[in-house]
């Protein structure tokens, strides 16, 4: 019975509350528990660390020391959320001059932090510890025909750590496979999203963005797979502007993999926090195992 | 007839062993009675200390001196024989090397003094302590003083002969002293100052009977945890033997006997520290290249340092470890 | 204001010892002090080195009596890994230590205490010795010493490997056996001892007791004390060196406690002075009243005299004759004359040297079964024996290992330090009187001493190596009087 | 106000002993490099790792050494085969008699350095020597020799003859 | 009083290099006053020491002063111990009593604290006079040559090396892998600058290896164990069974023409091409028996078949034919065993195994040989449509701290040849991304400036990624190489339809392996070690032991002939000599004090501890001994004992070392 301390991150409160659905009713039906990490705090998202990096490593390091208590491993389902932590776990350990800071901090609310902690991504849980072999034993309706593109975007593999393909992953492809869908050759599946370079500036990250989805469309890709909320939404909730600024008619369906794999496992849509796309889904898609249309 | 040239023997810090082993040559004690005018031998004669303070410089020819020195008296005993003899030899392990009484000198003297002085048996409610001198109604009586490190015979006095071994073979006694004889009587040739007689120019395995392979061991045993073959050598049954490091001349006794040599003849010739030869020897035996496993083999030998040193730690380079010498114990 | 003699050091004796005397006024002895100024610390660096080498290193203790060590640490280590060794490793060690004491009773009736009595107390310093025994008995007798001494190493070398520190005692017996051959050799060298033994009762009979004024030395009051005394006895209460219980009698003869040698600490305890490096045990249980004797001083003696008044008799006829023949003379038992004990000496030499051909008859002698392979996990165990001297306790512990972690030792000679004192002083108050002192005065002190056959290098399981004896005398105010002093002319 | 000069730093001094074909060649190679490192290290060239004897230690120590550096060539690259596993099983016996003898561990160092890492050896020489630094001075033969001057364990009464002198 | 010696000490300025640090006056002085009673009996300091003049100095002062021993403190051993030996020599002192201490690399240029650095020189002078004191004379030990010698590896190196040799009129036996010589040269197309036609230059030399009478070829060979020292190697090779008996066979050719089994041939072809099951490498292979390939020959998978040996006139083929084992004697032997193409599959993101388009180095040196899987024209995968764009990857996996951070020397011009070849055989446009354009020898700058001349683009930037990915219009199709130009500071998505990655050099998978087996040392990445980088690159620190070629490093092809001749004239140098003089330092046993305990009977890898059974004692076979003493300091009983490092000599190093040969002013109670 695997067990962690989950932080789920403020998107997923609000924006990607399909994602915490569907994490949610995965890691059930696989007898994973996740218990919620008490009174934790934003985690400083991908900017906060290029603001006041003391600040940003205090805020990451609550949550940890909140989460050392509990003495399990936590797993963040945000790449950024899990690229924060993971490195403030990795900094401080190096620099004790920097923790003893962060500590000192933490003494108001009687925390410590140590460091002796691992920090996992949700998919890391799917693809490893679980594992495609356990997983495919668990699929009841396999997506089968579903042609997905698997976007792992920038900050699950980056910045490296040790002994890790940052080029060519292939952990995400497999797990596709394991639930039955067809994992398409999507070259860009690397590349970044804009990240919050949508708000400075936008009309880049459009582009950035068009790229991407043209890569997905020129790949028959079905729907894009991601496991990232800021991805999701970038990828998702901006083709329509993408479309006015640059001509284009796409209207590809951005998911989260653990919606894909609730499906997989015959969770009904509706647990899975379908119906609150921005781009209308082919019904298809929602009843497994027929194929897929390919959008034009 | 001129005066017999007069012979003495003294033990400072040991246990009478030695005085016995020259006892042991039994009908030459009569020879030796014979050639020397015995003047000085406390086990066996009363000649008084006073009567040595009046000899002249030189006046005994031969004196065997055994035992370390532990205490300042001992020291004063040692630099006055020096003085009044011609010959002294550094006679048995404690002379030459510190011997047993040596070991103290792992601990501190604080440490030795307060175990012996708080075993369960001993009762000192006050803790009392000897004092090197103390005030009696009657007049302040003394004993000496300890010395906070066991040190060698030649590490007090300049010494011409050595002669080890805990105790000396009396084959090797009643040798030296023919040897003496013939010399007075100007038939023989004293070897160089400094040298070792009474012993081997080898070591024990040249002696010793049991048949010996090339040794590669993959672990220490204690002898008495096993049934070891009696014509092997004892170190290739995983027995630390300290036989191939400990100077010949005991014919092998130990090990004849089914016993590992403890080392009591002390190094070979020209052998500067007695322990270094053995670390070097066993490390060459044991049969492995894995850190992790050369550590287990290792901790089949539990007391290494006891093992390497147990005859010879005041005559080593290091003579005593750093808590005998801060004596804080 | 007192005057001061000084006996430093004591001779003829294994080990260290200074007398101190001070005289008052009159010049009759207001006390004396026996001190012994070694001390080495076997209880402190043997913690750390594997049990199995006790044996070797407490054979270092005392190179007169190593063999009785070698025995008490062999027990010792056996209970320590509470194996039983085979019989015939059990009965191996009682042969090697049967020669052994042997040896050591005749090289003390012959070379250390004998003297004074085959020379007469006030002989010239330079003949009271061993040569000078020899000079006067003749050659031939001298040679027949030396023969047995010879025979006894002899003995103990083929069972102990070697003839002085033997090596061959392990936890479990021993690492080798005998051949029949040797066993041969054994029994003609034990059927000589007999002989031997029988032969110096005789001497002993003619030279001492049929000197009218020995009789009246041994039997006078100077060398007389009331204590208590302690020896070890088999199950039907007969003396037995190497096995059995420990058994004390009251200075009225009756038995006071008979203990296991386990329970020895439940017994004994040590009183600590601080001008001596040595303790003083006693009875625990009577307590420590200072060095008096009597019935409520814990004091004991450990000595061949205490050990005969302390059981029933001898298991070997010849011994038991003369030990009937001993309280006989002597009206009674116990026997309190310290002197007596030169008697009960030569009266454990016959039993020895019977024992010794009893156990080389014996069947299992040769057989090889001489080791078991210990399996319990060592903890802590006790060993005692008698040594010639006196009760030897050998008590360590380890840890799972068998690495040695504490240790402690009551040797022969140390249970006999308080009686020695005080017959050291009683013999001084007796002899000395009005200031007057001379030679072969302090040599009738000195017999006070020896008769104990102490041996200080045991006692202390310390040091010896103390200067030859000086004898200074202070006025009262410690100004020096006079020296005498023991020259060879 | 007289500036009490700030007192000098512990500088260790310590022996290494390298072998001819690995361990002296990087600290030459560090030294064609101009690598800087401490200069408390005095270094002997012996032929291989193998050569060292126990006894070397010793001396060093007993010597006044505060540290001593063991280095050869990398368990498998030696220049003689195999000599340098030797070396590696004499030091880990060494290092439990030293432990025994009070000696830190930390004093004594064993380092696999080959011909081409020089840099790598002038490092460990520095932290080696930092490390001997934090154990202090071992000054092994200070107060061995003569009896140590407080009679621990006695109180010496004043004007006594101390008892050395045997009144005649 | 015992004789002491007459000691002379000289300390060198090296110039500024030791006197810049520390202090010589003050050290020289030093010396002469504190270590008199050592003997020292001048102590002199000079500007360079090793100059002529410096060791005129010394012999002046042996003549004069009757020197009995010789301490100078300068650079290290390595350098100029042999010099100031001869020194000593020329004035009549045994070189054996002179000892040089560095107080340069391990002194001045690694320390800043000039007062601290001068106290290490007086030590570390004080420790070399206390150890020379326990000099003895020695004489070199004087061992034969066996004039035959052996070379590994048959590429250019070791054939140009094997030559030279056997043109001297000595025996070499010349050992290679695969089943022909050649090596890698032998797959190019073209050499740079010249463009000669590789083979045309190489055969011939091949062809005389062939028949030279002096030269023993063992092709299929491996070198499976080296004993003994220099001057008399035993050498075991192993020579693969080929299936064929080379005598009958006359290479004619019918077996693989008739072999119906076809196999893709990775090794010569990389890959590009096949071959048969019974194959040659290449048509002009020396020798030119073929060889069958065990492992997809149908005979030995399923018994069948035996076409070949139905064909051969002259029926050589033999399936059951069995490895053979063969012991040579040789006095030096020769590792030309050359290097391995970096795997550009390592490099994801440039797409080589994943992008069809994607060559490599050798694949495209195979794409354009005449005699390759193409028959010389330069095509795409699908072996048919000639490129119109090609683009040329510099630096793939070289200068890269995630690869390789060294410049492989070579890939620089092979890329320009590579880029020629494109323009003059397609016309197509060629693109080279660049780091540095490396043309550091003579005529290779003029090549690139025709190149340039040709009108090829180059682009300086290190390719980011070479992807399917199109995006921009006119890219279908096509391989995009996404390119930083650095000179512009533009992003540059290059559509090519061929991309080439000019793949570094990397020392042999197995290097380490075969270090071991010839007894020398690897650096971290694998090269073998030269004894010095710069005065001594052919030799290594093992006596007999030569490096030539790429195994020594990345280099081209000249400088591999070049370090094959230089590694021939010195084994010639040293066969002419008959005999090597070798450091006489070896062990011995004092037969009166071994005990014959035979500790040290398994502390010898040499073997060079044999044991007496009848004495009951061991012994050092002085010729197979190497002086590494282990066994001095194993023994026990303190009865061996070893010339030049010498208990004494130690012991007393060290009590130099710590100042305890000077007495102490204020004498600690003795």
């Amino acid at each position: 019975m695997k067990e962690y301390a989950y932080f789920p991150g403020c998107s997923l409160e609000k924006m990607a509350v399909s994602y915490h659905m569907s994490t949610r009713e995965t890691t059930r039906k696989l007898g994973i528990k996740l218990n919620e990490i008490d009174d934790w705090n934003c985690c400083g998202a991908t900017t906060y660390f290029y603001i006041d990096e003391l600040l940003a490593y205090t805020l990451c390091a609550r949550n940890l020391a909140i989460a050392e208590q509990t003495g399990l491993d936590v797993v963040a389902p945000c790449s950024a959320c899990y690229k924060n932590m993971y490195f403030t776990v990795a900094h401080l350990k190096k620099d004790p001059d920097l923790a003893e800071h962060v500590n000192f901090a933490l003494e108001e609310d009687n925390l410590h932090f140590t460091g002796d902690i691992n920090v996992k991504h949700l998919i890391e849980v799917f693809c490893q510890d679980v594992g495609p072999e356990e997983l495919k034993g668990k699929v009841t309706k396999p997506l089968t025909g579903v042609r997905v593109a698997p976007y792992y975007g920038c900050q699950i593999v980056r910045p490296q750590k040790e002994k890790e393909d940052v080029e060519q992953p292939q952990f995400f492809e497999d797990m596709l496979s394991a639930i039955g869908a067809t994992p398409v050759n999507y070259p860009l599946k690397m590349r970044c999203c804009g990240g919050s370079l949508m708000i400075s500036s936008r009309t880049a990250a459009l582009s950035m963005v068009r790229n991407l989805l043209q890569c997905a469309v020129d790949s028959q890709a079905a729907v894009v797979a991601t496991a990232c909320p800021m991805c999701q939404v970038n990828l998702e909730c901006y083709q329509q502007q993408v479309n006015q600024e640059f001509g284009t008619n796409f209207s590809m369906p951005i998911l989260y993999f653990t919606q894909l794999v609730g499906l997989a496992m015959g969770i009904p849509a509706k647990k899975l926090g379908f119906g609150k796309e921005f781009v209308t889904l082919a019904p298809a898609l929602l009843q497994p195992g027929q194929v897929v249309p390919v959008p034009d | 007839m001129t005066a017999k040239p007069k012979f003495a023997m003294y033990w400072a810090a040991s246990c009478g062993g030695c005085e016995i082993a020259v006892l042991n040559i039994h009908e030459k004690i009569l020879d030796v009675d014979a050639a020397f005018d015995v003047v000085f031998w406390p086990v066996a004669m009363d000649a008084k200390y006073a009567d040595v303070e009046k000899m002249e410089d030189g006046e005994i020819t031969l004196c065997l001196f055994n035992g370390g020195m532990r205490n300042d008296e001992n020291e004063h005993i040692a630099k006055l024989l020096r003085r009044k003899s011609k010959l002294l030899v550094s006679f048995g392990s404690c002379a030459c090397e510190g011997c047993i009484p040596g070991l103290a000198n792992f601990s501190s003297l604080k440490d030795m003094v307060d175990t012996a002085f708080s075993t369960i048996t001993t009762d000192n409610p006050n803790n009392i302590r000897p004092q090197s001198s103390y005030a009696m109604p009657e007049g302040t009586i003394t004993i000496p003083t300890l010395n906070p490190v066991l040190k060698t015979l030649d590490q007090v006095v300049d010494v011409d002969y050595y002669m080890p071994g805990c105790p000396p073979e009396s084959a090797q006694i009643a040798a030296v002293v023919d040897l003496v004889i013939a010399a007075l009587n100007g038939k023989a040739e004293l070897p160089p100052k400094g040298a070792t007689i009474g012993a081997g120019d080898s070591t024990v395995c040249d002696e010793c009977p049991r048949k010996r392979n090339v040794k590669t061991i993959k672990e220490f045993n204690r002898i008495q945890l096993m049934a070891a073959d009696p014509e092997l050598c004892l170190l290739e049954q995983g027995i630390p033997c300290n036989g191939p490091a400990t100077r010949s001349g005991c014919v092998a006794r130990c090990p004849s006997a089914g016993a590992q040599c403890i080392g009591c003849y002390g190094p070979a010739e020209g052998v500067v520290d007695y322990g270094a030869r053995l670390i070097a020897a066993f490390a060459s035996v044991i049969d492995s290249e894995k850190p992790e496993e050369i550590d287990k083999i290792l901790d089949g030998l539990v007391d290494p340092a006891g093992q390497f040193y147990r005859f010879n730690l005041a005559g080593s380079l290091l003579r005593a470890s750093k808590y005998a010498r801060s004596n804080g114990g | 204001m007192t005057q001061r003699i000084t006996i430093d050091p004591i001779t003829r004796l294994e080990g260290h010892g200074k007398i101190e005397i001070f005289l008052n006024d009159q010049g009759d002895v207001a006390n004396t002090y026996f001190q012994i100024p070694e001390l080495r610390g076997f209880e402190r660096f043997c913690v750390g080195r594997p049990v199995e080498e006790m044996p070797l290193l407490t054979n270092r203790i005392c190179g007169v009596c190593p063999e009785a060590h070698h025995m008490a640490a062999a027990k010792a280590v056996d209970a320590v890994y509470h194996v039983d060794i085979p019989s015939t490793a059990k009965k191996l060690r009682e042969l090697l230590y049967m020669a052994f004491y042997c040896t050591d009773h005749t090289t003390h009736f012959y070379a250390l205490g004998g003297p004074d009595f085959i020379m007469g107390p006030d002989a010239p310093v330079a003949e009271r010795n061993i040569l000078g025994v020899i000079h006067k008995v003749g050659l031939e007798i001298g040679g027949k010493v030396i023969q047995m001494r010879k025979y006894g190493h002899t003995v103990v070398e083929m069972i102990g490997g070697r003839k002085v520190h033997p090596c061959t005692s392990i936890p479990g017996g021993l690492t080798k056996g005998i051949t029949e051959e040797q066993r041969l050799e054994i029994e003609q060298m034990g059927r000589w001892a007999i002989e031997f033994a029988q032969f110096s009762l005789q001497a002993f009979n003619d030279i001492v007791l049929g000197n009218k004024q020995y009789v009246d030395l041994i039997l006078g009051d100077i060398y007389t004390h009331h204590t208590y005394y302690m020896g070890l006895v088999d199950a039907n209460n007969k003396v037995n060196f190497y096995d059995g219980q420990v058994r004390v009698v009251g200075p009225d003869g009756k038995e006071y406690v008979k203990y296991e040698p386990k329970d020895y600490a439940a017994n004994l305890a040590e009183h600590v002075e601080p001008w001596t490096y040595l303790k003083f045990p006693y009875l625990k249980n009577v307590g420590w009243k200072g060095l008096v004797d009597g019935p409520d001083s814990g004091i004991y003696m450990a000595t061949p005299l205490s050990r005969l008044n302390a059981s029933d008799g001898m298991t070997t006829p010849l011994a038991q004759a003369e030990y009937e023949k001993f309280y006989a003379t002597l009206q009674g038992k116990p026997v309190h004359q310290r002197l007596a004990i030169h008697w009960a000496r030569l009266i454990e030499l016959l039993y020895a040297a019977e024992h010794w051909v009893e156990l080389a008859t014996d069947p299992e002698i040769t057989s090889t079964n001489f080791h078991t392979i210990p399996t319990e996990k060592p903890t802590e165990g006790v060993g005692i024996v008698e040594a010639p001297r006196g009760t030897l306790t050998h008590h360590y512990w380890t840890d799972e290992r068998g690495v040695v972690t504490k240790v402690n030792l009551i040797v022969g000679t140390t249970n006999n330090y308080a009686p020695i004192t005080m017959s050291i002083k009683k013999a001084a108050e007796g002899l000395i009187k009005k200031g007057n002192v001379n030679q072969g005065l302090l040599n009738m002190v000195e017999m006070a001493f020896r008769a104990y056959d102490p041996c200080f290098g045991c006692a202390t399981h310390s040091l010896p190596g103390q200067m030859p004896l000086e004898v200074t005398i202070h006025k009262a105010d410690g100004e020096i009087l006079d020296v005498l002093k023991q020259y060879t002319e | 106000m007289t500036v009490t000069p700030e007192p000098k730093p512990f500088e260790p001094v310590m022996i290494g002993f390298t072998c001819n074909w690995c361990s002296y060649r990087a600290a030459d190679m560090a030294g064609t490099a101009r690598m800087k490192y401490a200069p408390n290290v005095r270094l002997i060239r012996l032929m291989c790792s193998g050569r060292l004897d126990p006894t070397f230690v010793f001396k060093a120590f007993a010597g006044g050494a505060d540290g001593v550096l063991v280095s050869g060539c990398h368990p498998g690259d030696c220049h003689y085969i195999n000599q340098n596993y030797k070396a590696l099983r004499r030091f880990h016996l060494m290092q439990r008699v030293l432990t025994q003898m009070g000696i830190e561990p930390g004093r004594l160092k064993l380092l696999w350095a080959s011909a081409a890492e020089g840099a790598i050896f002038a490092r460990e020489i520095t932290k080696f020597v930092e490390e001997v630094r934090a154990l202090g001075p071992l000054n092994w033969n200070a107060n061995i020799g003569h009896p140590t001057a407080d009679h621990e364990l006695s109180s010496v009464v004043e004007g006594q003859p101390s008892t050395k002198e045997v009144t005649a | 009083m015992e004789k002491k010696e007459k000691i002379g000490v000289y300390v060198c300025h090296c110039g500024t290099n030791i006197a810049g640090v520390v202090n010589v006056g003050e050290v020289s002085a030093w010396a002469a006053d504190k270590l008199k009673d050592q003997g020292v009996v001048i102590a002199r300091d000079y500007k360079f020491m090793c100059s002529s003049l410096g060791q005129e100095l010394i012999q002046k002062d042996i003549k004069e002063m009757g020197l009995t021993r010789v301490v100078v403190a300068a650079c290290s051993p390595h350098l100029h111990e042999k010099t100031f030996r001869n020194a000593s020599k020329g004035a009549g002192l045994n070189p054996y009593l002179t000892e040089l201490v560095s107080i340069r690399e391990q002194d001045s240029w690694v320390h800043t604290d000039k007062v601290a650095a001068t106290e290490k020189a007086k030590a570390i002078i004080s420790g070399g006079v206390s150890r020379v004191i326990h000099h003895e004379a020695l004489e070199p030990l004087h061992v034969p040559i066996h004039p035959d010698t052996l070379v590994v590896g048959g590429g250019i190196a070791g054939i140009q090396a094997a030559l030279e040799i056997a043109d001297a009129g000595f025996h070499v036996y010349l050992v290679e892998r695969e089943p022909t010589i050649g090596g890698h040269m032998a797959q190019f197309d073209k050499t740079f600058p010249t463009l000669d036609c590789s083979a045309c230059i190489l055969t011939p030399k091949m062809v005389d290896a062939g028949n030279h009478p002096n030269i023993t070829l063992l092709t299929y060979s491996e070198v499976e164990k080296v004993d003994g020292y220099v001057g008399s190697f035993t050498v075991t090779i192993r020579k693969r069974a080929r299936g064929i008996k080379e005598a009958d066979c006359t290479g004619c050719g019918i077996c693989w023409e008739k072999c119906p089994k076809k196999v893709v041939d990775n090794v010569f072809e990389a890959g590009m091409g096949n071959r048969k099951a019974v194959y040659v490498p290449f048509p002009q292979a020396v020798p030119k028996y073929p060889v069958i390939d065990r492992i997809n020959c149908t005979y030995y998978i399923k018994g069948t078949c035996k076409a070949c040996e139905k064909f051969c006139p002259t029926n050589a083929i033999d399936f059951a034919q069995e490895d053979e084992i063969m012991n040579v004697q040789v006095g030096n032997v020769i590792l030309a065993t050359g290097y391995d193409p970096f795997d550009s599959r390592r490099i994801t993101q440039y797409g080589y195994g994943r992008l069809a388009n994607v060559f490599t180095s050798l694949e495209f040196e195979r794409l354009c040989n005449a005699a390759g899987p193409t028959g010389g024209n330069i095509v795409l995968r699908d072996g048919k449509t000639a490129p119109q764009v090609v683009g040329i990857v510099h630096c793939v996996g070289s200068r890269d701290k995630n690869y390789n951070e060294y410049c492989s020397a070579i890939c620089c011009m092979q890329s320009l040849k590579f880029a020629h070849l494109v323009r003059e055989r397609t016309g197509a446009e060629v693109y080279n991304f660049y780091i540095d354009i490396r043309t550091a020898a003579k005529s290779y700058e003029e090549f690139y400036h025709r190149l340039l001349d040709e009108g090829t683009h180059f682009i300086r930037g290190k390719v980011a990624e070479i992807s399917d990915a199109v995006r921009l219009p006119g890219e279908e199709g096509k391989l995009i190489i996404q390119v930083e130009d650095t000179l512009t500071g533009n992003q540059l998505r290059v559509p090519v339809d061929m991309a080439i990655l000019s793949a570094g050099l990397e020392p042999r998978r197995d290097s380490k392996a075969v270090a071991k087996l010839f007894g020398i040392s690897c650096s971290a990445d694998g090269w073998f070690i030269e004894r010095h980088p710069k005065l001594d690159p052919v030799a290594t620190v093992t006596e007999g032991i030569y490096i030539a070629g790429c195994v020594q490093g990345p280099k081209d092809i000249p400088a591999s002939v070049a370090q094959g001749a230089a590694a021939a004239a010195r084994i010639l140098g040293k066969i002419q000599q008959k005999e090597v003089a070798l450091e006489p330092v070896r062990a011995t046993v004092n037969e009166a004090q071994c005990s014959g305990c035979r500790i040290c009977n398994n502390v010898c890898p040499f073997n060079a501890i044999l044991f007496h059974e009848d004495k009951m004692v061991s012994e050092v076979n002085p010729a197979l001994c190497q002086g590494c003493g282990t066994c001095v300091a194993a023994c026990p009983a303190g009865a061996i004992s070893g010339t030049g490092f010498s208990n004494e000599q130690i012991l007393s190093q060290i009590d130099g070392l710590l100042f305890l040969n000077i007495p102490k002013k204020e004498a600690v109670a003795a």
